[in-house]
């Protein structure tokens, strides 16, 4: 052990695993995700640069699927994170309401699939909503004589946004209920006393309380909801004809499914940059060095 | 009795030559030399797996007789089996290839892109070395499939013609006797596509099945054909180019769409278990997605009678849709392909050509009921009783492969893609149209028929 | 209004946190409920808001049973100890919250909010955010909010508590003049005796969820009915010495560890009727005990002179017993300096050890 | 009166979000322990002859896998990623929680933004980077890169950790004579141990359930359970009770941890529960 270097500068010590392991799977990638972006890259391994045309084919919709991933996306977007917030505040504050046994199983049953491997979520929503009388829902259906409903040709979207929207209300919702328990209780008391039903007291005392761990949890899934694509490839794949398929997933796809590497990369490239720009935009709001204690030792 | 001794004869008198090529002959080495070799075998499903012990069989007869001749030269050859679908059993090949782990023998759906890529050598070598002893009695048109370049780069090693399977009971249940069944449906082929659906709607609408027709879930031989019986002309064979039919692929995903209107296709193509599983139980009047082995599937795993495939199936070839076609039949397959990486190329040759005897073929068909690949293999006492193989044997003669391209499979990705998305109502038939025109952009040399 | 509690209790599983309160609350009355933390004292509150329900027992606000009644239709107000000032309104949307929730006209919020703020002096302040506030401005609004529904009842629970030594006298005597002039009926919980006692008309301590003695201030200090109130009640507190009963030639005499007392003649005889056992606590209060140089009564010596600036603590050791009086700084005296001390007998107080109760009251 | 319709109402609608995915949590139970079910929910025949791949070889053709070398690799592969995660995240912890340097405030707000960006974007460039490296499809290569996806926010669950130790602690063992490494070393991870094993267990588990970085760098060459469920579903050549059973086997190990060690991971910040995946 170097001890005098450690006590030049001790924090380099313990810092270097970390920056070393995070500039070789963050910055080097970056870089890298923009240099194939420039290349044709396929399965052969070549790298030959072809200039603008990978963002070009992107840009002048040269790629006729680009509109539609683009309305996916937004839509995906527009539908899970309401779901998401929106679901998680409900169902925080109803379980808030309940008594002790009833909250705590609602709050399992909204809280599993987070402990939920994503392949078994992707495989429970894949075979309850399968288009023949296997599946679960379907099966339920025929044993009271109903037709069976495909469910993947007509709300594949849906059900995408329900299964990504439940897995960001089991995050929410704990954040949620964990604020709510803290509110102080004299708050709701003095809320009752004035004579506010549930639902204002939710809405006039309870949801203005929980303004930053509202706000917290719709910056961290709207990063979220565009930049992860797994549960959606899992489920559905992207189909049935990219009915799902949105900008994220579309660029692995691209490169990992139909080996255009190159292009994928410039598919990412656009996310990497939307992330940098929503990021500065995010943290200037929420000021970060309010966040960052200084330390009270100088050695 | 008297042919399999000169055939042991031909064999003899072959491996000392071939061991002689071999710089490692017996005579200066007293330690056993063993040859390692690595193959990597996919299905159809459990039931190809004989295409995977035949390559193991294979080593053991070649180190039987190596022995005999007292040689100390063995090989030793590891088999896997995988029962991945194709697609992700290739993508799985050209991983294991990039991370060095890439066997000697695989068996891949054949695509030029391994013979361009470099993945896969070319064995005209070993064909022209070893026609008289074993490959004569290749049906010709199996060797064009895996043509490229002027160089067969694959043996095959299985067939499967796709057509269209029918449920007869479900026919008589509709009223109609078995002459005039035959005569609607005759076995050649020689009715329309039409016809089918037209039957398949009645069926539907009695209620007798849960679905009319059904095609595959993913693309495939069965898919091409499809296309073909609807006059589309996706590659031209002078030029060598891929052709994009607009008049003809809008036909065809039109067609689809009513289809789907008509409740005779469902607008989700099922998984192939249901395909499978609701055929065999009666649910199914018509599958597209099967051909001639597939009842050997069936029988093993969905519990296919005997009595059931002798008096209720039906079997024809792919009828036209559109005038002016003939009934056809397609194939594709994954023949034994030996890789670049392989250290001892004539040894992994050896191997192939001795798992593609006519026994080994023999062997393959009796268990996949799928026709031989080779002539003489009907001689084989495995099969020579074998009634149902017999008969549909005949069938592999006219049956066509699939263009040799390496674009072709993408198209025909776009194209299934597509057509998924007509059935499921997402997109026009035109739009659908208009998708692979835009594909056919990105295509070098792509051809296009306009309106 | 009229607030009768008959019989409360309220339990939380196997903890009895009331139990079997009887209170009479008179119209415009301001009580205090007093007891060490735990006793109970603000689950009565909040029970007789209405935020807990009674295990058992009834509450009767003037001649009704509200038991069932929800408590946004109590007409109560109430000014919690951390004042519950929502952080995200300002003082004005505060005060009328109760108004805003009613559908009253903004108008007429606008108008009944400055005619409370005045009332309390906060009509400067309606534009703040609570954080903005000092915690008496932040008291106020608080009781402008419970005031501004024209409540029928007051409660407060230790308004008073998180506030400086200074803001609190006067925040006291405000709370006093306000709720005379409103004549509210005012239910006050605190822990402080010198706040309940020099704010309320009357004062109900509690222990254990037990009622101990609900009567005026006076009462309380003088004539308290148990050991718990009489050692609960005065600071510095009571002295509380184990003693027995003895009698002899007609005489009764306390005796303790070292101690002697002659009881006079009224006092022995209330005690002969009311005592069954020999065990006695005798109490007296440090005011009540002279001590003098002068060699009159009870040996003892010095132990500690804690000055208190008006008066002087000292704490007095005669044989084991320890006993603190109140001296005037003008009587010298210095640790380990013998004196003598006598107590005022009028003064004295007897408890049953067991149980707890006084002797001399009836 | 009105009250208690009121209290049924927010039983009755919290219910009805609930009743999907009970079906659905049922149905899936039921599926992994009996023959085949019926009505959706209700099983057919009772028994544990879906979990026959505990004993046998995987039905998976000839390919005779058994489920305890894919079990194995799992717990290799999530074990690395804990144990990377828990050793970079409680050196840098310590620095940033205790060490006074420049950039420190640019550092612990470089780890946020790093943290948003899920790394699923960076795919393609990892894939080219293990691969020119070497790591490609092996397991240590590939658990790095997992690792260090959750290391940006185990800095920040660290930090918090340290932040908890009074600072008389570390004045005292710097006047004892303590180095930093000392202090480190020998005073901050006995008291933080709770905090280390959330760490770990965190990294752990991320890394068990993984299955894009599993599927897109290890894929087919070294299976995990992730990837071989959902080969097994892609290629339909078992039935639906055994995948579920599968899955079932796949997800106890940590269930079992997260109920066991609850109040342990619960003393790490909230967030540690990551967004989607």
């Amino acid at each position: 052990m170097a001890k005098g270097w450690l006590k030049i500068r001790p924090h380099w010590f313990f810092l270097s695993p970390g920056v070393l392991l995070i500039s070789f799977f963050y910055f080097i990638p970056v870089v890298l995700v923009f240099v194939i972006a420039f290349t044709n890259m396929d399965q052969a391994f070549n790298w030959r640069f072809v200039g603008l045309a990978n963002f070009s084919r992107l840009f002048t919709l040269r790629d006729p699927l680009i509109p539609r991933i683009i309305k996916n996306t937004i839509v995906y977007i527009v539908g899970a994170l309401p779901l998401t917030i929106i679901g998680a505040l409900l169902i925080s504050l109803l379980t808030m309401r309940v008594n002790r046994t009833a909250s705590l199983f609602f709050r399992a049953v909204f809280f599993l699939p987070r402990l939920i491997p994503p392949v078994v979520w992707g495989f429970l929503w894949m075979w309850s909503f399968e288009g023949t009388r296997y599946g679960v829902f379907n099966s339920i259906l025929g044993s009271f004589g109903l037709p069976i409903i495909h469910w993947f040709i007509k709300f594949p979207m849906l059900i995408v946004i329900f299964a990504n929207g439940f897995l960001g209300i089991s995050l929410a919702m704990l954040i949620f209920t964990s604020a709510i328990a803290s509110i102080p209780r004299d708050y709701l008391w003095a809320a009752e006393i004035d004579g506010a039903s549930f639902w204002q007291t939710s809405r006039f005392v309870i949801i203005p309380l929980l303004r930053w761990p509202i706000m917290t949890m719709t910056a961290w899934h709207l990063m979220s909801f565009i930049n992860s694509y797994v549960y959606i490839f899992l489920i559905t794949g992207g189909g049935p004809y990219h009915a799902t398929e949105v900008w994220a997933l579309y660029g692995y796809n691209t490169a990992f499914k139909n080996y255009q590497y190159g292009y994928g990369s410039s598919i990412m490239v656009v996310l990497v940059v939307i992330n940098v720009l929503l990021l500065i935009t995010l943290l200037r709001s929420f000021g970060m060095k309010k966040m960052i204690e200084r330390s009270r030792i100088e050695a | 009795m008297c042919k399999k001794l000169t055939m042991i004869g031909f064999l003899v008198v072959l491996i000392s030559l071939f061991i002689s090529t071999v710089p490692v002959i017996g005579v200066t080495i007293e330690s056993e030399k063993v040859y390692e070799l690595t193959a990597n075998i996919i299905g159809p499903g459990p039931i190809g797996t004989k295409k995977a012990e035949n390559i193991e069989s294979a080593a053991e007869e070649i180190n039987k007789m190596l022995e005999s001749m007292g040689s100390p030269v063995r090989v030793k050859v590891s088999v896997k089996f995988s029962t991945l679908k194709w697609g992700p059993f290739a993508d799985k090949f050209y991983m294991d290839f990039r991370a060095g782990k890439a066997p000697d023998i695989v068996n891949l759906r054949w695509d030029p892109k391994l013979a361009d890529g470099k993945f896969i050598i070319p064995l005209d070598k070993y064909i022209a070395m070893w026609w008289d002893l074993d490959f004569y009695d290749f049906y010709s048109n199996l060797w064009k499939g895996v043509t490229w370049k002027n160089n067969i780069w694959g043996i095959p090693n299985d067939i499967c013609p796709a057509g269209v399977w029918y449920r007869k009971d479900v026919l008589r249940k509709l009223g109609y006797n078995d002459e005039e069944i035959l005569k609607m449906l005759p076995s050649d082929g020689k009715t329309t596509l039409n016809k089918l659906a037209e039957l398949a709607k009645k069926a539907v609408d009695a209620g007798l099945v849960e679905y009319g027709i059904l095609h595959r879930p993913s693309k495939g031989a069965g898919f091409y054909a499809t296309l073909l019986e609807f006059g589309v002309k996706c590659y031209d064979t002078l030029t060598g180019n891929l052709v994009i039919d607009e008049p003809a692929l809008l036909k065809f995903y039109k067609w689809h769409a009513d289809m789907v209107k008509e409740g005779v296709i469902p607008p989700e193509p099922p998984s192939w278990k249901t395909i499978h599983a609701t055929f065999v139980e009666g649910k199914t009047f018509c599958t597209l997605a099967s051909h001639v082995g597939t009842p050997g599937e069936w029988k093993k795993k969905y519990g296919l009678t005997d009595k059931a495939l002798e008096n209720d199936l039906g079997f024809l070839p792919f009828p036209p849709a559109v005038r002016g076609i003939e009934p056809t039949s397609v194939h594709e397959f994954a023949p034994y392909l030996i890789t670049t990486k392989c250290k001892h190329p004539d040894i992994a040759a050896l191997l192939i050509m001795f798992a593609t005897s006519p026994h080994a073929c023999a062997i393959h068909s009796a268990y996949t009921l799928r026709p031989p690949y080779r002539g003489s293999a009907l001689e084989d006492p495995l099969i020579k009783d074998n009634e149902y193989i017999q008969k549909t044997a005949p069938s592999v003669r006219t049956v066509q492969p699939v263009p040799v391209h390496p674009n072709f499979w993408d198209y025909m990705t776009r194209a299934f893609n597509a057509l998924k998305g007509v059935e499921a109502g997402i997109i026009t038939p035109t739009q659908a149209v208009d998708d692979l025109k835009s594909f056919g952009t990105t295509i070098p040399h792509m051809e296009f028929i306009k309106k | 209004m009229k607030v009768i509690l008959k019989d409360l209790s309220k339990h939380f599983g196997n903890v009895k946190a009331v139990n079997n309160l009887n209170l009479e609350i008179n119209d415009g009355e301001f009580i205090a409920l007093l007891g060490p933390s735990g006793c109970g004292k603000t689950t009565t509150l909040l029970t007789v808001a209405g935020l807990y329900k009674p295990t058992r027992g009834y509450i009767y606000f003037n001649d009704r049973i509200v038991n069932e009644v929800s408590p946004k239709d109590r007409k109560i107000g109430m000014v919690f100890q951390s004042y519950a000032l929502y952080p995200h309104m300002t003082v004005f949307d505060n005060i009328t919250f109760p108004l805003k929730l009613k559908k009253t006209p903004r108008e007429d919020r606008k108008r009944k909010a400055l005619d409370v703020a005045r009332l309390v002096h906060i009509e400067g302040l309606l534009n703040r955010k609570p954080a903005q506030l000092s915690g008496g401005q932040q008291q106020r609004v608080a009781l402008c909010r419970a005031l501004i529904k024209e409540p029928e009842i007051l409660l407060l629970d230790e308004p008073l508590s998180n506030l400086d030594a200074k803001l609190r006298a006067a925040m006291r005597s405000e709370l006093k003049r306000l709720q005379k002039d409103l004549s509210i009926t005012t239910i006050f919980v605190t822990h402080d005796q010198v706040e309940a006692m020099t704010m309320a008309d009357r004062v109900a301590v509690m222990n254990e969820g037990v009622l101990q003695q609900f009567s005026n201030p006076d009462e309380l200090y003088n004539y308290p009915k148990s050991l718990f109130v009489a050692g609960f009640i005065g600071s510095p507190s009571i002295n509380l010495i184990d003693v027995s009963l003895a009698r002899s030639n007609g005489k009764f005499f306390l005796k303790g560890k070292g101690v002697q007392i002659e009881l006079p003649r009224e006092i022995s005889s209330r005690v002969e009727s009311n005592s069954l056992s020999p065990q006695l606590v005798f109490g007296i209060r440090p005011e009540h005990i002279t001590v003098n140089q002068k060699k009159e009564g009870i040996k003892a010596e010095v132990y500690v002179v804690e000055p208190l600036g008006r008066e002087n603590l000292v704490t007095i050791k005669t044989s084991d017993i320890s006993l603190k009086v109140l001296t005037s700084p003008t009587l010298k005296i210095g640790p380990e300096e013998k004196v003598w001390i006598d107590f005022n007998l009028d003064k004295i107080m007897l408890f049953d050890k067991e149980t707890g109760r006084s002797l001399l009251l009836r | 009166m009105k009250k208690v319709l009121g209290k049924w109402t927010i039983y009755i609608s919290l219910s009805l979000i609930a009743i999907p995915f009970l079906v659905m949590y049922i149905a899936f139970f039921m599926q992994a322990f009996s023959k085949g079910i019926t009505l959706g929910v209700i099983p057919q025949k009772f028994g544990f002859s879906n979990f026959s791949f505990l004993w046998n070889p995987i039905p998976w053709g000839l390919e005779r896998t058994s489920i305890w070398g894919i079990f194995l690799n799992t717990v290799l592969f999530a074990s690395i990623s804990g144990f990377v995660v828990t050793i970079v995240c409680t050196l840098a912890g310590y620095a940033l929680s205790r060490l006074e340097f420049r950039g420190k405030v640019f550092f612990l707000s470089l780890q946020l933004m790093l943290h948003a960006i899920t790394g699923q974007i960076l795919l393609i460039a990892i894939f080219f980077l293990l691969f020119y490296t070497k790591l490609l499809y092996k397991i240590p290569g590939v658990a790095l890169a997992r690792a260090s996806l959750e290391i940006p926010l185990g800095i920040w669950m660290a930090k918090g950790f340290f932040d908890t130790v009074p600072w008389d602690v570390e004045r005292a063992a710097i006047m004892d004579g303590c180095t930093r490494f000392q202090v480190w070393y020998m005073i901050f991870l006995p008291i933080i141990k709770p905090g280390i094993g959330a760490l770990f267990i965190w990294g752990f588990l991320f890394a068990w359930h993984d299955f894009i970085y599993v599927y897109t760098l290890l894929s087919g060459t070294v299976p995990l359970l992730s990837t071989m469920l959902q080969g097994l579903l892609a290629t339909e050549v078992v039935d639906y009770g055994v995948i579920a059973a599968l899955s079932f086997f796949y997800m106890l190990p940590p269930l079992i941890l997260f109920v066991f060690l609850q109040k342990v991971l619960m003393k790490a910040p909230i967030m540690g529960g990551k967004g989607i995946a």
